[in-house]
């Protein structure tokens, strides 16, 4: 399946993956504003930057094949969908238990505590379709959205 | 052993015919009756030996990577050009801007050198270029200097004579520079000092004033005779405050 | 009102040629009626004509041909000429006096032989030295312009419509195995014979339909060589072109058309290695003598006649043999006027000659790119 | 005691609070540490002083709530004095520097292209549609000699060695180490896929950039870095550097800081120390000893490379290309006053040289005059902008040109002229790796394609007006040209009419 | 093929995951003593703490038996194995016959002989049954005893909390999860459980519980007694092996599984709480009772019996326990002689971070407070990964790949 890939060597650590992943999982899709200004609670980035510079890269969710965060969910509410391979928390279900933060080897799942506990995590911006929208707002490239090489 | 006779030839052929020899496997080639012929041993990479008997023209070895040349004779200008490698020894004078950037290998002088002798020579990790010059060197000697050894040994002097000219290191910025016996103050670049020799510079000079004699069947002890002096640059970065940014 | 030389004049042209490739003479009736059919391809501001063979009885001569503004230049001319060539004879064209035909200048012919010792002192050839006397003439002479300087051949041109200047000239009392013809349709009124085609150097002559787009390119080339390109007009770049690359270069032919006329690189590129080496060699050197933009063209020499399109054919041009003849024209019914029945009628392809050599067995047409066709054309 | 500065900012920053989402994108981009984020009053603020107006932050911005603009404090007005001339003042007062500035010539000296116009067909000829017709702009780069002798459908001699450009631009030499490798390898992607060349500059060869050795001219310069035999052999051509048109006459340092690893290995010097080019070549003290290092790199060589001098556009620069010609050079490379630079004296830049224009109308002039502008190319450069000034040099009689600035440009250099502090914001000139690694060199190389295929159909749409199809035939053809706004003088000096004659 | 589970919770659900993932065709059936579908046991503490609706308590989407074409046979329960004709036999007299069969009976309370235990109110956490009967009892203020700190009975004291219970726990150990934690962690644990209102005994046990009928009260070893309205057993959980006995099924503590969770006999497999497998941290065999290793160790035997290759063999204990807003997570563990523990301790702030490290490789650690992205410890632990480079960087507040070797960094992070 397409994932995204970081090449950290073009990565410039801006943080406007997460500015956009912030923006598409608010209410105010396409509206980076509003997204910022009028969203309450203001959504988790789903993308992750990690800086130790010169070195900086971001990440998300793997989506991988044998997802940790799926097995180890206590309420079912992780679950990897058969047809796209995305791997979609169920926050209506998700009790915030944090398993899934403590087994995800990257790390990639997050704890959104503002209204309710619940993960929160990568969704490949599944409802827009296309391309992830970090993916598509990188100013450098440093995000890729393909098949694994 | 390959002899050529260069009298009548054309550089671009003599130069070629060096070429095709050293390309075909021949180590060594005696040139003979060389006059004026430029850029011999230009760019050379190979493991070879070149004689040359008579007066070779200007830029001679210049860029050269690996060969050997024995000028029996003087050299004239640019000789060791951006040489990068391989050793040229010179049984006479040099001209000017001998070693001009040079990064690698080594020249040996029997006599004197003209103005600007290892002018922006430069070392680069392994590769420490030297030139050992046997008499006396011309002004400008070692300017730019940035990495590599440049020696003078002021042998035959006449009592008065300096054994360097003025701006001796003017600009430089590395390397070392060491003269057998003293120059005065107002002969250097301002960039130079004097400091005195550590046991290891003596190791250092031991190796190439010992080539020098063998190269030129001279009496070490006649050498050793006097003491050297040693010239570093006082700051690796001598323009370092020159600019303001505007 | 500036005159040609002065300023650039852009024309459009009819341009007709006949040849006999075994040389056999005849009148020059035919080419008059050739051009005379494609009346409307010029406007009555410049037509001429260039005959080969028409003067076999001066036929080691020079044939000088100029025009006078006043007699005080000639007397002038006639004594520089004298001072340089042996004249064999001199004396006014016969000319026809005609209503259409007005201002006409002086119009006359010289037969000459450069003098040995001023070949001697100048160390030139007599083409040369030829040439620079032309080339003296026409660009620092007022008054007086050389427009015919061939041996056996002559150009006849004017301010007219051609068959106007045929008629004026009385061509149809000359005989040649080769004449070429030019109507022209100048945009302004060039005012001045000189400007009417053919255009000659030596025995070279050109008459030329189009606009030649490189022409600053190709001038400023041919400069370096010393030639003076006095009138601004395309065809006599043409020729200083042909002259410089053939008498000075010494270059076949087949080189010759394909540094005015190269194939484009793609093709240069499907090509084997040797063709390629050679079409590479020929555009990178004589670049400067690519002819570019819409022109076909007619060059006649005492070896015959080369027409030529631009590489992407921007004007007419169609050809015909009917036994020992030779035609090209820029419209077919010029041909058929003087030859109903060709026996082989074809349109060249862009950039693709049309050359017929005297005494050849054929009028070639050569395809561009074949070995054999390169046989044909240096044998 | 420490002197106050009296350098006021340059720009001021207006930050749009309804926009800004304090995103910190600005203070994250910003190497000048204009922008902080202030924790306790959740505020993002600006500090103007250190802004040099790259318009990084202003570009990632996400919401456009920045906007620079000039700082509109004002001394009183003084046509004399005008706040440049009092701001140098105060600089060298407090600093005692030599000013430095990146990037070419800004000052309102005349721009001669955009006094040129360009002709068209109508009627007479036919405009040539380059969409559907060929139109070719194959361009090569060498010594032509002055005739061929082909005899039996073989050329007798081969050419010398020549390169083949598919367009007349290539990429002006510009150093690894002035420019960062991304920025490098941006320009050798592009040149080879669109079938030009990049010039090294004083700066060696990368490593990685061997594998564009066919699309690459190796620079020599007086400084001599990372010249060996194997440089000299990976490239297609070997340029010798005499001159730049932003400081002619004048050597170069390229300051410790800059020569971090990978520059020092190219370079083949320490890390860390000043790489100090010479004002001259020290071989070069005259125009037989140019010829001397033309064919000790020929020699070196094997005569298989042609070989390219460069020289700033000076006074006398006609009579310079002469002696270069006849030196045996392959191609004179000519480089105006506007030219770019990494770092140069402001007074050089702006006060040495000549317009790339009359340079280039001189030298062809005088080379044709001599008849000797055959033997060698031309290739002039000193901010070409567009594609129209490509074809009016090359009407004027250039085989090809050299861009940098505008090369720069393409890769999202924002002409803030503070290439010498190598803080460049757009990771173009710049060693520092967190910077230079906001240039993807993919994206460069894309985009620096795309100017060349855009200036490519543009030059070709202009070809086609004016009814040529092969560029050859524009060369020198100044009768394409016609100036405006200009004087007799000036006219004569480009060899071209007046609009209207 | 026909398949036959014995229990319904993450094991049995893994396994039908597993099986279906192989075998598209085959017949499930499933066997079940409790009337649910699979529910999530670890909820239990939250639905009796409201904070989960009878609705969100199952584990999979109510159509899941019918979409995985599983037939659930609820509330019966296996009663006895006839290993010989391949045979369920279900406590309602029913058989099952089955060409595989999982044993996914997971664990049952441990509860020790004390006196008066048959008392009402006396209650185990174990089963949703056990919490709903709890909740019928249950009124603020009233006062509640847990026996064991360990995870059970800490679930239960924050659900009981929040319900306004008084609650004390009495720990025969020295300290809280004294399975999970070390003393210091330990330590913060227990300060945050008595910020929130629970008292300890620590060091004691009871012996006998009070009250007629129903719990009034406990007496402990140490002699002291504390009054109570109701006892909660939580020592512990054992393998449910019931049904394996006397069928020749070896069994030492749970059932003994291979990698493939074979039972010693063919056809029969055991996975989750009531197996005892190989494990990454132990040489020995063990059971690892918690829900991840569960649904892991079904899902594999699944595989395996639908006749596909998979194997388990890299369990180990994981726990992300949260008490209120407080967070801990940890995974693995052992330490001691030929262990390397580095650690971060912040008591003020409650921050704790402690690694346990053996040949250069994560073995175990504790989280306490921030736990974000402690997973890449988890993974590092699972893939036992050489981390002597970077093992100082895992101790910050949230670790991360920055601090890793590129190519490390790279294959792990984008793989």
């Amino acid at each position: 399946m397409k994932r995204v890939y970081v090449r950290e060597e073009y990565c410039a650590g801006c943080g406007l993956c997460q500015v956009h992943c912030i923006t598409a999982h608010s209410e105010y899709k396409g509206d980076i504003i509003k997204a910022y200004k009028k969203s309450f609670p203001r959504p988790l980035a789903r993308v992750i930057v990690e800086e130790k510079r010169p070195l900086s890269f971001s990440l998300q969710c793997r989506h991988c094949e044998e997802a940790e965060c799926v097995k180890a969910c206590i309420t079912g509410a992780m679950q990897k969908d058969p047809a796209t391979g995305i791997v979609i928390n169920d926050t209506a279900r998700c009790i915030g238990c944090w398993t899934c933060v403590l087994v995800c080897p990257y790390g990639a799942v997050r704890r959104d505590e503002t209204l309710h506990k619940v993960a929160v995590k990568c969704d490949m911006c599944a409802e827009a379709g296309g391309v992830p929208l970090c993916v598509e707002n990188c100013p450098n490239g440093a995000l890729e959205y393909r098949e694994e090489r | 052993m390959q002899t050529i006779d260069a009298s009548g030839m054309l550089y671009r052929d003599l130069n070629e015919l060096i070429r095709d020899s050293v390309s075909r496997g021949v180590k060594e080639i005696r040139l003979i009756n060389v006059n004026g012929h430029r850029y011999i041993g230009d760019g050379l990479a190979k493991e070879a030996s070149i004689i040359i008997e008579g007066t070779p023209g200007n830029d001679l070895a210049a860029f050269m990577e690996g060969a050997r040349i024995e000028v029996h004779g003087n050299a004239q200008d640019g000789t060791a050009n951006t040489m990068n490698g391989g050793t040229i020894v010179i049984h006479g004078d040099a001209r000017d801007a001998l070693g001009y950037s040079m990064r690698g290998g080594e020249v040996y002088v029997r006599g004197d050198v003209g103005y600007r002798v290892g002018i922006h020579m430069k070392g680069y990790q392994d590769m420490n270029p030297a030139i050992v010059v046997g008499g006396k060197a011309g002004d400008f000697f070692a300017e730019y200097m940035a990495g590599g050894i440049m020696i003078v040994l002021g042998l035959g002097l006449a009592p008065d004579e300096d054994i360097v000219g003025n701006y001796c290191g003017t600009g430089m910025h590395g390397g070392i520079i060491y003269l057998r016996g003293e120059v005065a103050p107002e002969q250097l670049g301002k960039e130079v000092k004097v400091v005195s020799l550590t046991e290891e510079d003596t190791c250092v000079l031991d190796g190439y004033l010992d080539n020098y004699c063998q190269y030129f069947k001279v009496k070490r002890e006649e050498i050793d005779k006097k003491p050297f002096c040693k010239l570093l640059p006082y700051n690796k970065r001598p323009y370092g405050n020159m600019y303001a940014g505007w | 009102m500036l005159r040609e030389g002065q300023i650039r004049i852009p024309s459009g042209c009819a341009i007709s040629g006949i040849m006999n490739k075994k040389g056999r003479v005849f009148g020059g009736g035919d080419i008059i009626n050739s051009i005379a059919v494609m009346h409307d391809r010029s406007n009555g501001l410049g037509g001429g004509f260039a005959a080969y063979g028409i003067y076999p009885e001066f036929k080691e001569e020079y044939a000088f041909h100029f025009f006078f503004d006043h007699t005080t230049i000639k007397n002038e001319i006639e004594a520089l000429l004298k001072k340089n060539f042996i004249i064999a004879s001199g004396e006014a064209i016969p000319i026809r006096k005609s209503k259409s035909i007005k201002d006409a200048p002086l119009i006359w012919r010289y037969f000459v032989r450069p003098k040995h010792r001023v070949l001697v002192k100048q160390e030139v050839d007599e083409e040369e030295f030829v040439v620079r006397f032309v080339m003296r003439v026409n660009s620092e002479i007022d008054g007086a312009y050389i427009f015919s300087s061939g041996k056996n051949m002559g150009a006849f041109k004017g301010v007219g419509y051609p068959e106007d200047i045929g008629e004026f000239y009385r061509l149809e009392e000359y005989s040649g195995y080769l004449w070429t013809a030019h109507g022209r349709f100048p945009t302004n009124t060039p005012g001045w014979w000189g400007g009417a085609h053919p255009f000659t150097l030596l025995d070279c002559s050109v008459v030329h339909n189009g606009e030649i787009s490189s022409y600053d390119a190709n001038r400023r080339q041919l400069e370096m060589y010393g030639y003076k390109c006095v009138l601004q007009t395309d065809t006599e770049v043409v020729a200083y072109i042909f002259d410089y690359l053939m008498r000075r270069q010494g270059l076949p032919l087949d080189v010759i058309v394909k540094a005015m006329a190269s194939p484009f690189w793609h093709e240069i590129d499907r090509m084997n290695k040797k063709e390629k080496e050679i079409l590479r060699a020929i555009r990178v050197v004589y670049g400067g003598f690519l002819v570019n933009g819409p022109f076909s063209i007619l060059i006649g020499t005492n070896q015959g006649m080369i027409a030529l399109n631009d590489r992407i054919k921007l004007r007419p041009s169609i050809a015909a043999t009917k036994g020992d003849y030779l035609y090209v024209a820029s419209e077919e019914a010029a041909i058929r006027q003087v030859c109903s029945k060709p026996e082989h009628m074809w349109m060249p392809r862009g950039g693709e000659p049309v050359i017929g050599l005297l005494e050849a067995s054929q009028p070639t047409r050569v395809p561009v790119r074949t070995e054999q066709e390169k046989i044909a054309i240096n044998s | 005691m420490s002197l106050k500065s009296y350098v006021t900012p340059s720009f001021l920053i207006e930050r749009n609070k309804e926009r800004c989402i304090k995103c910190k994108v600005c203070v994250q981009q910003c190497a000048n540490e204009v922008h902080r984020y202030d924790e306790e009053d959740d505020e993002i603020i600006s500090e103007e002083h250190q802004c040099v107006n790259c318009q990084r932050c202003v570009t990632l911005c996400p919401t456009g709530a920045l906007t620079i603009r000039k700082n509109p404090n004002e001394l009183r007005q003084n046509s004399n004095w005008t706040a440049e001339a009092v701001r140098a003042i105060y600089i060298q007062a407090e600093t005692g520097g030599i000013l430095l500035t990146g990037m070419g010539n800004d000052r309102p000296y005349p721009v001669y292209w955009d006094n040129i116009l360009l002709n068209a067909s109508q009627v007479t000829n036919p405009s040539i549609d380059p969409l559907r017709e060929p139109m070719e702009l194959k361009t090569h780069l060498g010594r032509k000699p002055d005739s061929l002798s082909i005899k039996e459908g073989k050329l007798q001699k081969k050419l010398p060695p020549q390169l083949e450009l598919e367009l007349p631009i290539m990429f002006s030499a510009m150093s690894f180490g002035s420019i960062s490798l991304n920025a490098i390898k941006s320009l050798a992607e592009a040149a080879k896929q669109e079938g030009t060349y990049f010039n090294t500059g004083e700066g060696g060869l990368h490593r990685d950039l061997y594998q564009y050795g066919e699309n690459t001219i190796v620079q020599v310069a007086s400084g001599r870095f990372g010249v060996h035999a194997d440089y000299l052999q990976a490239g297609a051509a070997i340029e010798i550097k005499i001159g730049q048109g932003a400081k002619p006459g004048i050597g170069g340092h390229l300051p410790g800081e800059k020569v971090e690893r990978e520059v020092s290995e190219t370079r083949m010097i320490p890390e860390g120390t000043d790489a100090i080019s010479p004002a001259p070549h020290h071989d070069i003290y005259s125009i037989e000893d140019l010829r001397q290092l033309i064919y000790s790199l020929k020699e070196a060589t094997n005569y298989e490379k042609p070989v390219s001098v460069k020289i700033a556009a000076v006074h006398n620069v006609a009579a310079i290309a002469s002696g270069i010609a006849r030196a045996g050079a392959d191609i004179i490379a000519i480089d105006g006053y506007r030219g770019g630079t990494g770092a140069a004296p402001l007074r050089i830049r702006d006060n040495v040289g000549i317009p790339i224009e009359f340079a280039l109308a001189a030298v062809d002039t005088r080379l044709r005059q001599e008849a000797i502008r055959n033997q060698v190319s031309l290739v002039v450069g000193g901010s070409i902008r567009n594609s129209a000034d490509i074809v009016k040099a090359i009407a004027l009689g250039a085989d090809a040109v050299y861009i940098a600035s505008s090369a720069l440009l393409a890769l999202g250099c924002h002409m803030c002229q503070k290439c010498y502090t190598g803080k460049c914001n757009w990771g173009i000139a710049t060693q520092d790796p967190q910077l230079a690694k906001r240039l993807n060199p993919e994206l460069g190389a894309q985009r620096a394609r795309n100017l060349l295929r855009a200036w490519k159909h543009e030059i070709q749409e202009m070809l086609g007006g004016m009814g040529i199809n092969a560029i050859e035939s524009l060369r020198g053809n100044r009768l394409m040209l016609r100036g405006i706004g200009l004087t007799e003088k000036e006219l004569q000096i480009l060899g071209i009419k007046n609009a209207g004659e | 093929m026909e398949y036959c589970i014995i229990g319904n919770s993450a094991a049995a659900i893994g396994a039908v995951e597993g099986i279906r993932g192989v075998d598209k065709k085959g017949t499930m059936t499933i066997i079940s003593d409790e009337p649910y579908q699979a529910y999530s046991r670890p909820l239990i503490s939250y639905y009796l703490a409201g904070k989960v609706a009878e609705d969100k308590m199952y584990y999979r989407p109510n159509e899941f038996y019918k979409n995985m074409g599983v037939e659930l046979l609820c509330g019966s329960g296996a009663g006895k194995l006839a290993v010989r004709e391949k045979t369920v036999i279900l406590r309602d007299g029913t058989k099952k016959r089955y060409d595989r069969l999982l044993i996914a009976t997971g664990g049952k309370p441990f509860v020790p002989p004390i006196k008066g235990l048959e008392k009402e109110n006396v209650h185990t956490f174990h089963k949703w049954d056990d919490v709903k009967s709890l909740a019928e009892e249950l009124s603020a203020g009233c006062k509640a005893v847990i026996i064991g700190a360990g995870l059970i009975g800490v679930k239960a004291a924050e659900a009981l909390l929040c319900l306004g219970v008084e609650v004390s726990i009495i720990e025969l150990a020295d300290r809280v999860l004294s399975s999970v934690l070390d003393e210091q962690a330990a330590a913060i644990a227990q300060q945050v459980m008595e910020e929130h209102g629970v008292k300890f005994v620590f060091g004691d046990t009871v012996t006998e519980v009070l009250g007629e009928g129903r719990v009034e009260g406990v007496s402990l070893k140490s002699g002291n007694k504390m009054e109570c309205d109701m006892l909660i057993v939580a020592i512990g959980v054992v393998p449910n092996t019931d049904i394996v006995k006397g069928t020749g099924i070896n069994v030492n503590r749970g059932i003994v599984v291979n990698e493939r969770m074979e039972t010693s006999v063919d056809g029969i497999y055991a996975a989750g709480d009531v197996a005892e497998g190989k494990n990454l941290l132990w040489a020995e065999q063990r059971v690892i009772p918690i829900l991840p290793n569960a649904y892991k160790q079904g899902e594999t035997a699944g595989v395996n019996m639908a006749g596909g290759n998979n194997s388990f063999t890299k369990g180990f204990a994981m726990n992300s326990l949260g008490f209120f807003d407080f967070k801990m997570t940890s995974a693995g563990m052992q330490g001691g002689e030929g262990y390397e523990e580095i650690y971060t301790l912040k008591a003020e702030e409650k921050f704790y971070r402690k690694l346990v490290i053996k040949d250069n490789r994560l073995m175990g650690f504790i989280a306490l407070k921030n736990i974000d992205r402690t997973g890449i410890l988890t993974g590092l632990i699972k893939d036992q990964v050489e981390i002597t480079k970077f093992k100082e960087a895992l101790l910050k507040i949230e670790p991360g790949f920055a601090e890793w070797p590129k190519e490390l960094r790279k294959e792990r992070m984008l793989s």
